[in-house]
């Protein structure tokens, strides 16, 4: 047993570090924000150059076939560098897709996309009053003419904009279904949803009579389900790295200023309470890498209690990264309150992230299940 | 114990709800939020402000020779709740009414009084507060903003931080230092200086918020007659204190009615919005934090009671006021929070009843932080109320 | 308006302190509690002297009429003084009784005797799958040859050992009832229920077919719910008052060894985490006045807010004082964790009255009703 | 990364499941919460810790040479994950095992080693740590217990406090002031004290939890050969630090297992016992509770599965060991909160499961103060890990 990243993976990881340092930078994070779409296509072509955007796809399409350890290692880093952009969505997606073993055959092409930072994909999930459970999904798709019908509406659809396919989750002859649309097939029209983190981009997609042809279902039934779940708990792992990444950046910073601050003719991380804080922040960080890495390891190893393992990470980082937040915030005082400071881009990230993917109190009811199942 | 109004104070509270029946303006259409950084929203105030004074209503706890109402502490709590209750705008001279009029009453001159309490009052001039430099923040008393007496004038250098309205306040409660070789409590002099004396530069500062609440403001050589001095020269580290205690003490009724109102708009929601086939009110976790928020706001409220009483007696605000800087700061963070909980993913967008709500959070950040950290706040009730021995 | 304690109620508070100080110092509250019943009757008269028996029953038998806002500044001294006994037992009684309008006979004599200090009374309420909302009370109460037969089981019932009546809340015709048990009557066996607060004791009691005659009946239908609803009310507030003496306790005795108690050489007051905890400590003992009292002044007045002002103190209290008596303890750091030292007897009150009469999770969904019912 | 086990790591836990399958005692059937202040409890315990000795399941990661198993920190870790699958009972010398031993390995003569290792392992010589003192808590450094010498002898006068196990130890890693001159962390000396010494009395201390684990120990004119001095005269702070460091690391897997037995008792009464017409499993805010605690306890294990490979790699325990005691004691107090929420009035009584649930609430309430506060643990890690000034 070795719980640490391997040899190949801390480099894996450094060479992360070093790549978004250089090419990356927080300046460039607020320009690309600023953008309609914060997509900087050329930093995703050199990402994807690197094999971050197909890290856990086959081969075949061009991916790495990695693991989710690797994934998680990568996405600590992105998470560090507060990285714009459509990564999560992407993996989103291309999980589904690659999930499904019998996809239809533009699949392949658009996975290739994705792996080589070209296209880009998202799933559309949430409805206006259902949460992340698919179970709550009630949007109708309806068998007609031999192809499919959409009706209906999805919100805070991540990076719906620059999404060639967007699978849409629904409801077919009351299976669980997900189907492929295209932003500009007929009767979709998308809305920007803009809100608190501005490095992903949100949109609320409305469906009306969306008529599609047979070969844009991707998958129903059991293995809808299957895919949907292995995809959202890979992307989820994802977001718990990219969250930790962020808090190891927020402590690291506030560890830094309380060393240099001087109030009162002394620096600030000599008193206790400054330095009592800082200490917290590393226990919640320490203990939120254990959680993502264990979560990411048992699913990669397919182990039986990873989903458990997931939505624990979940439950731990959502509430772990907003109490660093403000603990990073509160050492820096008024400084850490300005739009100048990248604090405000963390903490943003943080938020949005405890929602995404659903919330620790969602995650919570998942992990009581999963304890009333294993204990007898 | 008897928290039955009086029939003074039922009078009062009679009276100005006629009043407000008849003078309440238009609500505000403008931006959603009504930033102060929006000129048309601080005109609209300043109108606000200057009714009130026209119909009595400014300085309720003031003398009436300076232009107050002289009426007790508590009867500007019942004004702080009726405007609440009739949704009336905010006060824009907030920092001028709360924090450096009652100074202004505690240790000016006569003319002082008489020259800058009037105009307070009726909001023609406002005021802002020059307290906070870079370096000197929670450590306030080693603020280096340089004041040498040249003549009959200082002349000022330095920079200033955080501070809030000052992108169109006419006047500033300034501390500077006139002594650099006294222990740093000694030297610093508190100088009432006219905004728009040149050599001032007021820049915004951009908050992660979004919005710009704060500002920076630079001195260049700005000249002030030296009988623009608050208090005696070199002693302004207690008048400092004395407005520090009025700012504590004044915020709470105003920051209830602000509570309050976020914490109906909240439960509106829970009963019009559905999350998985039942109104959120029916959801027994969102039923636990409303609950909970609603008990921690009533105790605000009655902290707040409690504490106008105790001033009411004593005239003077004292260090235990930092309790409600404490309890208000760290409850609206707790009520952001819980509120973001319970509207779900919905309320981080902008675009969900204006924003308010994810706004509302980030902003929440700064209360810890602003006019005395809650490090600083323990420290006060440590120090100076349980009388521990000092830290540092 | 005028929120502090009036001059005579100060004086009265001031002359509970000066009296428990002299007569309940907490080496004969270690006496009283190792007792079966931790009643000390020569205490109880003494008491009884002072008028505490019967501060608000009404005065044709014995009591003072005075309101809660009274009860509450003598009930904090209780509080602070640790006095053990059937104070709230009584109290609940008494006030139930006191409420009903055309109560029996018998009753009268029974008031005049528990504000007396002779005699004592309790409510029984809880059952073994209920909680303390009476309605949630299952137990039957039938009518049988023109009088009344109980069957069921009660648990957690205070001081039913030396009650010389027993209110039992029970159902009689699919209406909350309450009817008088006496601990002799046939059919009715107790047994100590041992429990974590030893200054106040608990015992299930079985009711096997016990038969009582019709003039046990005290109440029936909405003058049962009413009487016990404000006699609920007026002995929460009672609780809340001693749990905030006992917080004020810990605080002033955290305090005090902060200041006396060395290390590193230095008072331990002067570190800033002790001091942060001492500030916080006081933040709590300060609100949780507030809303007591404030509870007490709403119920006294009968003021339409008064439940949720009695719900809304439970909730404060219930929390503040387990975090007081948390706090305290780590100030004092091992010493405070010992038999010998008196936190222990606050500490164990605190956690039984967070249980006594609902506790913050019971009171918080009463509170949510009343904010739903009141904000349209 | 592979939390997978090693296939030596598979045959250590096939033959360790094998061995306890045919060696398991008797369930113990005494005192309900088997206190360590009933003799027979300790009688049972210790017949226990001599059957892993023999088995060859004493000090798994102990060198061979001294009696150990010789294999990694990991196997040591599988160990108690099975043990506490077993149910097995809990291990009687746990300072010896833990800090006693590590220590003695780490700084001791290879004649101590060979004197007092086996029979450490065997459970024949039970230990206990003299390190705490009235006047030297969270400031260990300021112990004043004085050892003078003479001739070949220390003569020892003073208190040691929080003493556990002393009732029945049979030998104390004592720390004793042996310069009054030099700086407090220069004067101190480590001790290994056989406790049938004539001079040294014990008198158990009561907790408010009703039990007494921990005792007070008097030294009167003790006389301890100079040969029984542990590293350096006048260097046993050093000695201390590092025994300290292995209390810390080596808790973890056995503090996991009690939790986790906690727990699932927990789950068992949410299962059984029914409030309003439903079973305590299903009520929404009890699921929360539920949900949260297993969280956090499966996050207590993953660290500890991390701390111990980096043991395993560096062969030492470090500063960073403070985060799992921080984690576990806080955890525990949520624990035992939640579980008195969950459960209800029912649970404060002492007869309710024997009482465990309340006794297990303010048993916590020790476990931010003993082995190092709360308030100390945060210190090391902002200092030493995080390398933030000195506060003092």
């Amino acid at each position: 047993m070795e719980f640490e990243l391997s040899e190949t993976q801390r480099m894996m990881q450094q060479a992360a570090r070093g790549f978004l340092a250089d090419q990356c930078p927080s300046t460039r994070v607020r320009q690309i924000m600023e953008t309609e779409t914060a997509l900087d296509p050329a930093l995703w072509r050199a990402m994807a150059e690197q094999g971050w955007c197909g890290m856990t796809l086959p081969e075949k399409v061009g991916g790495l076939e990695l693991g989710a350890v690797e994934l998680a290692a990568v996405a600590e880093e992105m998470g560090r560098a507060c990285v714009p952009g459509p990564f999560l969505s992407n993996l989103w997606a291309a999980t589904l897709l690659a999930a499904v073993a019998d996809r239809p055959a533009w699949a392949e092409e658009l996975l290739a996309g994705i792996a080589a930072g070209e296209r880009h994909a998202t799933v559309a999930l949430l409805e206006d009053e259902s949460d992340w459970n698919p179970d709550a999904v009630r949007m109708p798709i309806e068998q007609r003419n031999g192809g499919l019908l959409l009706n209906g509406r999805k919100t805070l659809v991540g990076d719906a904009a620059i999404a060639e396919r967007l699978l849409v989750v629904g409801r077919l002859n009351d299976q669980l279904a997900v189907v492929a649309v295209a932003p500009d097939d007929k009767g979709v029209s998308l809305k920007a949803a803009p809100a608190v983190d501005a490095t992903r981009k949100l949109l609320d997609v409305e469906f009306q009579s969306v008529a599609l042809d047979a070969d844009r279902l991707v998958a129903q039934g059991p293995a809808a389900e299957t895919a949907l779940a292995r995809a959202t708990q890979t992307a989820t792992v994802g977001l718990c790295a990219e969250l930790l990444g962020g808090m190891q950046w927020v402590l690291e910073t506030a560890v830094e200023y309380a060393k240099t601050r001087k109030q009162f003719d002394r620096p600030i991380g000599s008193f206790q309470a400054v330095q009592h804080q800082c200490a917290d922040m590393l226990l919640l960080v320490e203990s939120a890498r254990s959680a993502t890495y264990y979560a990411a390891w048992a699913l990669s190893e397919s182990e039986p209690n990873a989903a458990e393992a997931v939505s624990i990470a979940k439950v731990y980082v959502s509430d772990a990264a907003r109490e660093v937040g403000n603990r990073g915030i509160q050492v820096h005082g008024g400084i850490g309150f300005t739009w100048e400071h990248d604090l405000q881009l963390y903490y943003k990230r943080f938020r949005a992230g405890e929602f995404l993917f659903g919330d620790a109190t969602h995650h919570r009811e998942h992990v009581a299940t999963s304890l009333l199942k294993a204990v007898g | 114990m008897d928290l039955n109004p009086t029939p003074e104070e039922q009078r009062f509270r009679d009276e100005l709800r006629a009043w407000l029946e008849a003078n309440m303006p238009e609500p505000w259409s403008g931006s959603p939020t009504g930033s102060e950084s929006d000129p048309a929203y601080v005109a609209y105030l300043r109108d606000w402000q200057k009714r009130l004074f026209e119909g009595g209503w400014a300085g309720i706890s003031w003398p009436k020779q300076y232009g107050g109402r002289g009426c007790s502490f508590i009867e500007q709590a019942i004004f702080h709740e009726e405007m609440a209750r009739a949704g009336a705008p905010e006060q824009i001279g907030v920092i001028g009414l709360s924090l450096v009029g009652p100074t202004i009453i505690a240790v000016g001159t006569d003319e002082q009084k008489k020259r800058y309490l009037p105009p307070l009052l009726s909001g023609d001039e406002i005021w802002c507060q020059g307290f906070s430099e870079p370096n000197a923040g929670s450590d306030l008393a080693s603020l280096s903003t340089l004041a040498v007496r040249e003549g009959d004038d200082f002349v000022i250098n330095g920079q200033k931080i955080w501070t809030s309205f000052a992108h169109f306040a006419d006047f500033c409660l300034l501390l500077v230092r006139t002594d650099t070789e006294a222990p740093k409590h000694r030297g610093i002099t508190c100088l009432l200086v006219d905004m728009h004396t040149p050599g001032i530069e007021v820049r915004p500062l951009r908050m992660m918020s979004g919005d710009s609440a704060f500002n920076e403001v630079f001195f260049t050589d700005v000249r002030v007659p030296a009988s623009q001095v608050l208090g005696q020269i070199n002693q302004g580290w207690t008048v400092a204190i004395t407005a520090l205690l009025n700012e504590r003490a004044n915020l709470g009724a105003g920051l209830y009615a602000m509570f309050r109102r976020n914490l109906e708009a909240l439960v509106a929601h829970t009963r019009r919005e559905r999350r998985n086939g039942r109104p959120l009110c029916e959801d027994p976790l969102v039923r636990q934090k409303l609950g909970q928020m609603h008990a921690e706001l009533e105790v605000f409220r009655l902290n707040n009671l409690r504490a106008l009483t105790r001033i009411n007696k004593t005239g003077m605000p004292g260090p235990e006021g930092s309790i409600q800087k404490l309890y208000w700061s760290e409850f609206n963070q707790r009520m952001t929070r819980a509120a973001l909980e319970i509207l779900g993913p919905q309320a981080q967008r902008h675009d969900f009843d204006g924003g308010r709500w994810i706004y509302g959070y980030l902003r929440s950040r700064g209360n810890t932080i602003e006019a005395g950290t809650s490090e600083i706040q323990r420290n006060i009730l440590a120090q100076r109320v349980l009388e521990l021995p000092k830290s540092y």
